[in-house]
């Protein structure tokens, strides 16, 4: 016989109802700060954003994100967030580098060389939507729709904008992705 | 470049090695009555005084982070003696300033060592990258407080 | 998922099976599993290879991998015989016990230590202080990542079913439960269907096999591709052969942020945004708190939020209607959730807020109930008699120990020519091909490395740091020796996500398969049951031999 | 919105105050004004050009590209002539007028010229600017007596330019012996043998009364005990002093230099001073002064150049050191030895081999040194007067090579 | 200079049992004070070893500069660049420093480090943060809460706390 003592329903949900924060209302309880300390200095920063971070793992850290002067100063956990109490991780820390890098695709670009060279050339985004649009147009009269498909996982985890492509897609008839890796 | 202080004995083996091709010795480690060991010897400083005092610019900080004189140019009014803080600086025949350069010349794209590194008896001399000798010593440091622990 | 707030609060012991937390959401467990620890709870991890969280532990079990499902048959066994189970748990609600009972009396203590090399006094002081003790299980996916991955999650739920230890606080047995994104939250339905508009039925595409969709595929067959929110070559399967799938594609749009593998094939790379620069809404799959996610800063450069690009293709191809030009992300939001979800708690300033219990509760099936089709802890799976019967022997109702297909058991004769099996840990300064290319976690990480025993290293005359070819019939990488105890004999570590024109990439020396039952064909069906068609792919499944390059 | 800097003077202080405003405000604006026209060259090093030593090319630290950066402007040969300091401008000898936001002060030394009889004459001449040193190598060579009016390091460098073989120089010096406000009596007798081993004259105690211009194109200089010494060229060496007369009624503190505070700004806000025309606190004396010394200047320049764009930097206190080389035969001075009250003197004097090894201690610190022959250690020996550390066996430091362990920094 | 033995006001705790080696505080310190890649001001060095039952366990440990009471770097320094500032923390004067590595060579923990301007820089210990009563950047951004900074008084308290909290919960 188990010598694990269980609790019953009632015990659980007031165990529930006493450890477990209230549903549907917002847990912050500092107001954001509008100064932070860099390179050994204080420096008044333009705002504070609490948002999340999508990255696939299965915490999803509530996160501080300092702007100053339009660019990403510097990012740190949000204290409120149950889960992760103010901190984040080494990748986390590093986002203000990954935004604002150099090495970020700025501009649509053509494919000009051969598939795997990796020369292109530099296009505005009307002259991208205008050639998607024609392959697309082509591709549905000469294969049919369904032999679109989209190819998506989890590099930015969040829902949103999955819905909406996923609405175009069916809209257009193409081929739906499923599964999970 | 590094003495480790502990384990040299100003043995001179590291200055004799340096003057072998017929050029002034670039180093010179003494034993002072009080027992200290005093190494005279070139660090290749990343802001070198003496190239900032130097009046006609003769040693300068070459690209590849050592530091390079240039007896043509050097007056030998001994500025650069003055301000070094380890007398690195030595003076030909002619009293133009010849320092060390690291075999520069000899051993560039070898990995053999500077002459004075590999006379060294004791291997009390090691030429470092400061960067690189950082991370040494901190593993080292780590490995120290190495205690094989159980909650 | 039972909440982390939770199970450390009431937890006595907690088993790590398969899950490196300190790689992946080092942020909720090991924090939370810490404070635990110092109130006198106690770790066991269960991890062939030697990990942060696994060094942290009072007992670190390692078994061969792919062998989970052996380790947990021969501890229910242990259990069973020395009368520890919870019998009135086990009468009320589980169903099918006795079959589990008869394959587990296979796995004597002996047994388990000749499959799975983990010293039969270890296995039975584990088995006994986890069923003497209020237990919590948190699964990973490592033992997940074989084609037996399906059967070794069944059999440790049954471990945990066997002892009572469900749905009470601080026991329980979490896995990946999916969380709220897919419990009702958002009724992705209605938007990617809307109201009015005829959408018939298309086929669908497993993910885990899209490479030979795109190869196998007939009418029509795949001419198509945008690919964005994931790498398709980097992180496929068998690069090789979707390489050559992707060549005879009409075209391949990449939405990405670096240029990588993947921009490298494509005809049109376009600019995407980072999630600080764009509206999302993204609940965990492990606990209940969220977050929305509101623009910080503009879009860098000419990168253009994802939901602006595909409402305005919806408008150049002609659906307008549908993507109203003036929606903002707030709005577009407020058709996914529900018409009650406290916008304003839940966005900047305020935030986060817990989500209802409907959604995701606590502590999970408290109440005793379980959505399953006797409504009990199914030991013998109901759902999947049908499919047993078309594939026999791969597939069984009831948890069985199943050699992986590309292992040492599983066939031997390739495990001649390729003796060393290659587990793909997910590294922690990076999330898989993300991050590696920033300066900060490149120096951190240094040259793509990977682990080798050092016994395996000296048959090859390997030393540390050398540089050594891993290589199989499929492809070949180039990394440095890290020759270490941390991997077991015969067992190899190479982190995934490094990518190809970097060298050391592992995904590409992969089979394509999709682990657990067979039903997807070659990755186009008709139908998908979420739960039976094939979860994860089998990234460990991998044989391969190594040698000086 | 760009600084806009202006330095006035090319010298050692100059230089290294644009290269640190360059490293450390990419987008500044500079001006470098120098008072003599070309390129900017060394002075130290104009008497090894003179007696042949030094290529010309060489005099220059820094090739006319290196000038040539983004947001440098150059005004050679324009002297500043005077300061406004409400309205922040510069008007330069050729009336240009230049704003700044930060201004600094470098214009160095000028050579003191004393009114004689026959001071005008053309046999007589300064050695100060690369003009002088032109001249004075084009007429050295036909010279075979040459009479140096002074005593002090400039009257040394001269005679160091011109004692080549078969030439005599003249000393008249005031004083009883050679550099008396850097050496003291034994080290000066030294130097003073390896300078008349090579055909230099001392003439001690005495001054020049009157030059004549004498037979041919020769002169004859008279001194004070009325001797006359005939010479083909006379050259006046009788020290420096802060080039800051075209400052006389700009409204900035001054005494016998700009006085500065440790960030070597002046009274006047946003107006720095560095080198010769700096009045600064000495690192062993405290008191303040202008050392007039290169080593000085060019650490100056660069803490100036760096609190220009916008450092509070503090400069280290001036630490007096000099060399002084003929030939084979150097001489170093540290701090200062020649202060000797409450002091405690230890020095070792070695005749044949002419070493002379002199510290001076003050409550057991080193405060003073003076080493002559043989200069071992100085550099050391200079880094532990900065530190101030306490010596307790000073008398091995006395002894050549080995340096005892006795130094406790 | 007499030989300095104040103690530093303030010190840096490393909870070895619960650091897992993540690097956090790296990418934390970097991005706090715009570190170029390259010099790392604080490290985490992993070392693998045997525990007293023979099995295969890593350690970590994230090393700084620990602003020791009596710093050889200070005593080592030619150009006095180093000196004992506020909170007794080692202050680095970066105008004088030469670069001649003195300082790396004398210290055991290999705290001093050399970047592109092979100018000596090193983890100022927060000063900033620390007078205004906040935690390190490394401390507050430590996933596992595995530094705490505070003086000496503070620490030991802290540490002897969670030793007794742990004894006692033991018993319970």
């Amino acid at each position: 016989m188990s010598s694990v003592r269980r609790y019953s329903p009632q015990e659980i949900e007031e165990l529930v109802a006493k450890e477990i924060p209230p549903t549907g209302v917002s847990l912050a309880c500092r107001s954001l700060p509008t100064t932070t300390t860099w390179n050994n200095r204080t420096v008044t920063v333009d705002r504070v954003v609490k948002t999340s971070c999508s990255h696939n793992c299965y915490d999803t850290c509530g996160v501080l994100c300092y702007v100053k002067d339009g660019r990403l100063l510097k990012v740190e956990g949000d204290p409120d967030h149950p889960i992760n109490r103010g901190r984040m991780c080494v990748k986390g820390y590093t986002y203000p580098q990954r935004l604002h890098s150099p090495d970020r695709i700025k501009y649509p670009l053509l494919r000009t060389g051969e598939r795997g060279e990796g020369k292109f050339r530099r296009l505005s985004w009307d002259e991208a939507f205008d050639w998607l649009g024609e392959r697309l147009t082509a591709l549905r009269e000469r294969w049919g729709s369904e032999a679109l498909a989209e190819y998506i996982y989890s590099g930015n985890r969040e829902f949103l904008a999955k819905q909406i492509s996923g609405r175009f897609l069916s809209l257009f008839g193409a081929s739906k992705t499923v599964g999970s890796f | 470049m590094h003495l480790d202080r502990l384990h040299c004995d100003a043995c001179g083996e590291c200055t004799a090695a340096c003057a072998t091709a017929g050029r002034t010795a670039r180093i010179r480690v003494d034993r002072g009555a009080g027992g200290g060991i005093a190494a005279f010897f070139c660090r290749h400083c990343g802001r070198p005084l003496c190239a900032q005092v130097c009046p006609t610019a003769s040693l300068a900080l070459g690209a590849t982070g050592t530091v390079v004189a240039r007896p043509q140019r050097c007056l030998g009014c001994r500025m650069c003696l003055v301000a070094c803080p380890n007398d690195a600086v030595f003076f030909d025949g002619a009293g133009k300033s010849d320092k060390c350069d690291l075999c520069f010349g000899s051993l560039r794209g070898t990995d053999r060592q500077p002459a004075c590194v590999a006379a060294c008896t004791r291997g009390a001399l090691r030429l470092v990258g400061l960067r690189h000798e950082s991370a040494i010593r901190r593993g080292a440091a780590a490995a120290a407080r190495q205690v094989a622990f159980r909650r | 998922m039972q909440a982390a707030e939770v199970w450390s609060r009431h937890t006595e012991l907690v088993i790590m099976w398969g899950c490196n937390a300190t790689g992946a959401g080092i942020h909720q467990d090991v924090c939370y599993l810490f404070e635990a620890m110092e109130r006198g709870a106690r770790l066991i991890v269960v991890d062939p290879i030697v990990t942060a969280i696994a060094s942290k532990a009072d007992v670190h079990l390692r078994p061969r991998p792919s062998t989970d499902a052996a380790l947990a048959l021969g501890m229910i066994n242990h259990i069973v015989s020395l009368g520890l189970e919870d019998r009135d748990f086990i009468d009320r609600y589980t169903y099918g016990y006795e079959e589990l009972q008869a394959e587990a009396r296979k796995w004597t203590l002996e047994r388990t230590e000749q499959v799975t090399g983990v010293p039969a006094a270890l296995v039975a002081q584990v088995a006994e202080d986890y069923a003497t003790h209020r237990s919590m299980i948190e699964c990973g996916y490592g033992h997940q990542r074989y084609t037996n991955g399906h059967q070794a999650q069944q059999a440790i739920a049954a471990l945990a079913a066997v002892c009572g230890h469900l749905g009470q606080p601080g026991a329980h047995c979490n896995y990946m439960e999916v969380g709220a994104g897919y419990a009702g939250l958002l009724n992705s339905g209605k938007v990617q269907n809307p109201a009015g508009a005829q959408i018939k039925k298309s086929r669908l595409i497993n993910i885990s096999l899209f490479g030979q969709a795109m190869r196998e595929a007939v009418d029509p067959p795949i001419k198509g591709v945008i690919k964005w929110r994931g790498t398709m070559i980097t992180q496929h399967q068998d690069a090789r052969r979707v390489i050559e799938a992707v060549k005879k594609l009409d075209f391949l749009v990449s939405i990405d942020q670096f240029p990588y593998d993947d921009t490298d094939y494509s005809d049109l790379v376009l600019p995407a945004c980072t999630m600080y620069e764009q509206w999302g809404v993204h609940p965990s799959y492990r606990h209940q708190y969220l977050q929305l996610q509101v623009p910080v800063v503009d879009p860098q450069y000419e990168s253009m939020p994802d939901i602006d690009f595909w409402a305005e293709l919806g408008r150049r191809m002609g659906y307008g209607e549908y993507f109203p030009k003036d929606y903002t992300g707030l709005d577009w939001l407020k058709e996914l959730l529900p018409p009650d979800f406290p916008f304003e708690q839940a966005m900047h300033p305020n935030g986060p807020i817990r989500l209802p219990e409907r959604f995701c509760h606590p502590i999970p099936n408290w109440d005793g109930k379980y959505n399953t089709p006797t409504g009990k802890i199914e030991l013998h799976a109901t759902a999947y008699d049908e499919r047993a019967k078309r594939f026999p022997g791969e597939w069984d109702p009831v948890a069985r120990y199943v050699p992986s297909a590309e292992s040492a058991e599983g066939d031997p004769e390739l495990a001649r020519r390729y003796p060393l099996l290659l587990i793909s840990q997910h590294p922690g300064t990076r999330t898989h091909d993300q991050f590696l290319n920033l300066p900060y976690i490149k120096e951190i990480e240094g040259p793509p490395k990977a682990m080798l025993h050092p016994d395996d290293a000296a048959a090859r005359g390997i030393q540390e740091g050398d540089r050594i070819r891993i290589y199989n019939d499929r492809a070949e990488s180039f990394v440095l020796a890290h020759v270490t105890r941390k991997v077991l004999p015969a067992t190899m570590e190479l982190d995934s996500g490094n990518w190809i024109r970097e060298g050391g990439n592992v995904n590409q020396l992969i089979h394509q398969r999709v682990a657990g039952p067979r039903d997807v064909g070659h990755g186009v069906m008709e139908e998908y049951d979420f739960q039976l068609d094939g979860h994860t792919t089998p990234f460990f499944n991998l044989l391969v031999e190594v040698e000086k390059a | 919105m760009t600084m806009r800097h202006v330095i006035l003077g090319a010298g050692p202080a100059g230089l290294a105050a644009l290269a640190s405003i360059r490293r450390n405000d990419a987008g500044a604006r500079i001006t470098l004004v120098s008072g003599e026209p070309g390129l900017p060259y060394s002075r130290m090093a104009l008497p090894y050009y003179v007696n042949g030593d030094l290529p010309s090319r060489h005099l220059y630290p820094h090739p006319a590209l290196w000038y040539r950066q983004p947001g440098v402007e150059l005004r050679w040969g324009e002297p500043g002539e005077a300061l406004d300091v409400e309205r922040r401008e510069v008007t330069l000898a050729g009336g240009e007028r230049l704003p700044f936001d930060r201004l600094l002060v470098a214009t160095g030394s000028r050579a003191q010229l004393r009114e004689a009889p026959g001071i005008h004459l053309p046999q007589v001449q300064l050695l100060w600017t690369l003009g002088d040193a032109r001249r004075l190598r084009r007429r050295a060579n036909g010279a075979s007596e040459v009479v140096i009016w002074g005593a002090g390091m400039i009257a040394f460098m001269t005679a160091k330019a011109l004692l080549t073989a078969g030439r005599r120089v003249h000393f008249i010096c005031r004083a009883e012996y050679l550099l008396r406000r850097s050496l003291d009596q034994e080290a000066a007798f030294l130097l003073e043998g390896a300078l008349e081993q090579a055909g230099a004259v001392l003439h001690r105690g005495l001054n020049l009364a009157e030059i004549r211009s004498g037979p041919g194109r020769r002169c004859r200089v008279l001194l004070t005990d009325g001797s006359e010494l005939p010479a083909d060229l006379v050259v006046v060496a009788l020290g420096v002093a802060p080039n800051l007369d075209w400052l006389d009624d700009a409204p900035v503190q001054r005494r016998q230099g700009l006085l500065v505070n440790e960030r070597l700004e002046t009274s006047a806000a946003g107006i720095f001073a560095a080198g010769d025309v700096a009045e600064v606190r000495d690192c062993v004396t405290g008191e303040s002064g202008v050392p007039a010394l290169w080593s000085v200047a060019t650490d100056q320049g660069r803490v100036a150049g760096l609190n220009m764009t916008g450092a509070t930097l503090v400069c280290d206190p001036a630490l007096r050191s000099n060399t002084m080389v003929f030939h084979d035969y150097v001489v170093a001075t540290l701090g200062c030895p020649l202060v000797r009250e409450n002091t405690r003197v230890y020095r070792r004097l070695d005749r044949e081999r002419r070493v002379y090894r002199c510290l001076v201690l003050s409550g057991g610190r080193l405060v003073g040194a003076i080493l002559a022959g043989d200069v071992s250690q100085v550099g050391f020996l200079r880094s532990v007067i900065r530190r101030g550390a306490v010596l307790t066996d000073p008398e091995g430091l006395l002894g050549t090579p080995p340096l005892p362990g006795g130094v406790r920094p | 200079m007499s030989r300095e033995s104040v103690r530093p006001e303030t010190m840096l705790l490393v909870d070895q049992s619960r650091c897992v080696g993540c690097h956090a505080c790296e990418t934390a310190c970097k991005m706090e004070n715009d570190v170029p890649p390259g010099p790392r001001w604080i490290e985490v060095v992993e070392h693998e070893t045997l525990d007293t039952a023979g099995n295969v366990v890593l350690t970590f440990l994230p090393l700084n500069c620990r602003h020791c009471g009596d710093a050889p770097c200070i005593r080592a320094c030619p150009t006095l660049a180093l000196t004992r500032g506020e909170l007794g923390l080692v202050n680095l004067a970066v105008e004088r420093c030469i670069g001649c590595g003195e300082c790396l060579f004398a210290c055991p923990f290999g705290a001093p480090q050399f970047g592109e301007d092979r100018i000596m820089q090193k983890c100022h210990g927060c000063l900033e943060r620390r007078s205004q009563g906040l935690p390190t950047a490394c401390e507050q951004l430590c996933p596992t809460q595995a530094l705490k900074s505070g003086t000496p008084r503070e620490l030991s308290h802290h540490a002897r706390g969670a030793r007794a909290a742990a004894v006692a919960s033991r018993q319970g």
